[in-house]
């Protein structure tokens, strides 16, 4: 059983580091960050092997502690990276926010933290849509909402390539 | 050949890679990741001569110091970033260049 | 016998993350590798703490087991999404066979 | 069957080679990002090797710390540094970054085009994500010089190499010293014994030192304004979700550090994750809480490491020496405290700047 353990976990390092090779490769930033968030699922499959092989529950722990934070560092990646396009595009006035006085754009960010979820979602798509409208580099100007975009978007990712 | 040796010489390794890269590369954000490798290096030493005795406990002591270690580099990592962010504030530059001697 | 079970689940397990690394490198864009990622990783994880809760010592370490996928689960599903809405608003656009 | 002794030994060459490739391609990648990329995974490998070195507290740090605050502090440095996010915006090198983060070469990229036809592209990019040498500011050394700097490096590694060699004798270390006093520390794991008793002003002296590095980072600069847009419906849920969980976790940790792997440090590290997770869904302390509260809660750590530590001289004993029957609650009571100093000042430090 000791010796399925390990080569299990051998397997299992070999598809990491094959995986590893898409941050190399990209093309684009997301490729890069999947290769990172593959990781969490096989390292964790790896530490729990590892604590069956060595009796050593103690590295159930370790998994936990991975599972629990394996969200951040994409959520880092997207809700950072994403803030520069729209400055970008010069849909936000990178000065305006910084002439602001301190006091009021602290009311207004509690105001905002305050609302209930529901009013956040739909703000968003109003978000969306004009963030992407005036730019002629996606497909989605023409005339798409990005509600249906989103859908499209899915559908493309879930059909067809079945593992 | 041991498995322990194997990762206290990849620690030596990583030193060595970590140190080229600090002297060679201009771009601050590069030298802090190439500080943190050799950091990285040293804690591989360190957690690998913890243990040096076979079938053995691992000696606590060693370990205990790189794990306050590794809390410690997290925090000066926050701490060089947020200089180099202030430096660009301050000049628009995120690199030593070799050129006006300044 | 529950021993051979398991040790079927642990072997399908690794399998299923062979189609998930195969996936990552071969799938032609961004949002079919997330596919590949999300789901065969996932699935093959779901195996393998199968596999192993089979033989755990007690209930309440099979249930730690099952409690790690589950935040697995939910930690892969958000982020496949937050990744492929991130490569729609670059307007990175889907591949069309 | 021999070989498959060797299979721990194959396990553990894999990983020692991916480390160092990693490193390599960390260090030498001629693109930030995918170099910050490659660092991140370089992290999580090295917790894997924690685990393999039998040194499962680093691992439960390492992967709390790397998973959790290096990955999101580093990305969004580099967010940060790309052209366009300062006062001085440089709409074409923002264009340029932007492509480069895109990185297809089907996506077109107007904007730069553009200004290329125009004439207005600004010609050095060279502190853009993507380093492309532009002119005299190539990203590294000239070419001699980065050989002479690796043959002048060569011989002090060999010589490192070659002490770590010497030095494997088998050797018990403090292994055995720590055993025969870990009954008169207050707990029954050496890592916690050795952290919070027998070298106690070790770990309080780092305290200091990671409240030093806050006080540093808060006195460059205020904290930043960022225009973050709501947090899409999945990443709100998934912070309701998480984040009472890794309080919990972090909770869990300093319980069990009494008894096996786990302890202030490692629930620090979950703790500031939690901080830096709610952050990026767009949580804010309200102004109240940013006073004194905030700053009770990040020196909590070492004020009461202190006072304690100092209070015992009263007693008769010497500096840290904590009395009979008091060394567990003792650390019982420096252990919550410096968990919640240390998320905090982990969570201030991604955060970035005074508040």
């Amino acid at each position: 059983m000791q010796s399925l353990y390990y080569s299990l976990i051998l397997f299992l390092l070999l598809t990491l580091v094959a995986g590893l090779w898409r941050i190399r490769r990209g093309p684009t930033a997301a490729d890069r960050m999947l290769a990172a968030q593959l990781f969490g699922t096989t390292a964790t499959a790896i530490l729990l092997l590892l604590a069956e092989a060595s009796t050593a529950p103690a590295l159930h722990d370790v998994a936990l502690v991975l599972a629990l934070l394996a969200a951040i560092t994409v959520t880092a990646f997207t809700r950072r990276v994403r803030g520069l396009r729209s400055a970008d595009l010069g849909l936000v006035d990178a000065t305006a926010g910084k002439d602001a006085p301190v006091g009021e754009a602290d009311g207004e960010d509690s105001a905002r933290s305050r609302k209930p979820l529901g009013a956040c979602a739909g703000e968003r798509r109003e978000g969306l849509a004009r963030d992407a409208s005036p730019d002629p580099a996606s497909d989605l100007a023409s005339g798409l909402s990005s509600g249906s975009a989103n859908g499209s978007a899915n559908s493309a990712a879930g059909g067809g390539h079945a593992g | 050949m041991n498995s322990v040796l194997v990762f206290a010489l990849a620690g030596v390794g990583l030193i060595l890679l970590g140190l080229y890269a600090l002297l060679v590369q201009r771009h601050l954000l590069r030298k802090v990741l190439a500080f943190n490798v050799i950091s990285s290096g040293i804690f591989l030493i360190l957690a690998g001569l913890a243990r040096r005795a076979p079938g053995a406990e691992p000696d606590p002591v060693p370990q205990a110091m790189v794990l306050t270690g590794i809390v410690v580099a997290v925090a000066a990592t926050a701490l060089a970033l947020a200089m180099i962010q202030a430096l660009r504030t301050a000049t628009g530059r995120t690199r030593l260049d070799d050129d006006g001697e300044d | 016998m529950l021993v051979s079970l398991s040790i079927l689940l642990l072997l399908a397990g690794a399998v299923f993350f062979l189609a998930g690394t195969l996936g990552l490198l071969r799938f032609p864009d961004v949002y079919t590798r997330l596919h590949a990622l999300t789901k065969a990783d996932n699935l093959g994880l779901g195996l393998i703490v199968l596999g192993l809760m089979l033989q755990a010592d007690s209930l309440a370490a099979a249930g730690k087991l099952l409690f790690i996928w589950l935040l697995l689960l939910a930690a892969s599903a958000t982020a496949g999404q937050l990744v492929a809405s991130w490569a729609q608003g670059k307007g990175i656009k889907p591949w069309r066979g | 069957m021999a070989w498959l002794n060797l299979l721990p030994l194959a396990i553990d060459l894999v990983l020692a080679l991916t480390l160092l490739w990693l490193a390599w391609r960390a260090l030498s990648s001629p693109d930030l990002f995918r170099a910050v990329v490659l660092f991140i995974a370089l992290g999580l490998v090295l917790g894997l090797v924690w685990v393999r070195l039998d040194a499962v507290d680093i691992a439960l740090a390492e992967i709390a710390l790397g998973a959790g605050v290096t990955g999101a502090l580093l990305l969004a440095a580099l967010a940060k540094l790309q052209p366009g996010a300062t006062d001085s915006a440089e709409p074409a090198s923002a264009a340029e970054f932007a492509a480069a983060l895109e990185g297809d070469p089907d996506t077109p990229r107007p904007a730069l085009a553009e200004r290329a036809a125009t004439g207005t592209a600004p010609i050095a990019l060279g502190s853009t994500l993507d380093e492309r040498p532009v002119g005299a500011a190539a990203g590294t050394a000239p070419i001699a010089l980065r050989w002479l700097i690796a043959l002048l490096l060569i011989p002090p590694c060999i010589g490192l190499g070659l002490v770590v060699w010497q030095l494997w004798v088998p050797a018990p270390g403090l292994t055995d010293l720590v055993a025969a006093r870990l009954d008169e520390s207050g707990v029954t794991y050496p890592v916690t014994a050795v952290l919070l008793n027998f070298r106690g002003y070790d770990t309080l002296l780092e305290l200091a030192v990671l409240l030093l590095a806050l006080i540093g980072v808060w006195s460059l600069s205020p904290a930043p304004h960022l225009d973050d847009a709501e947090p899409e419906p999945a990443l709100a849920a998934l912070s309701r979700l998480l984040a009472p969980l890794m309080i919990l976790v972090a909770a869990y940790l300093v319980w069990i550090g009494a008894q096996a792997p786990g302890g202030a440090f490692q629930a620090g590290s979950v703790l500031g994750a939690a901080g830096v997770l709610l952050r990026l869904s767009g949580w804010r302390l309200s102004p109240r809480a940013t006073g004194w509260p905030l700053r009770l809660a990040l020196v909590l750590g070492v004020a009461v490491f202190a006072f304690i530590g100092l209070a015992v001289i009263g007693l008769g004993q010497p500096l840290l020496g904590y009395p009979a029957g008091w060394a567990k609650p003792a650390i019982l009571a420096i252990e919550l405290a410096a968990t919640l100093s240390i998320g905090t000042i982990l969570a201030a430090l991604f955060i970035g700047g005074r508040p």
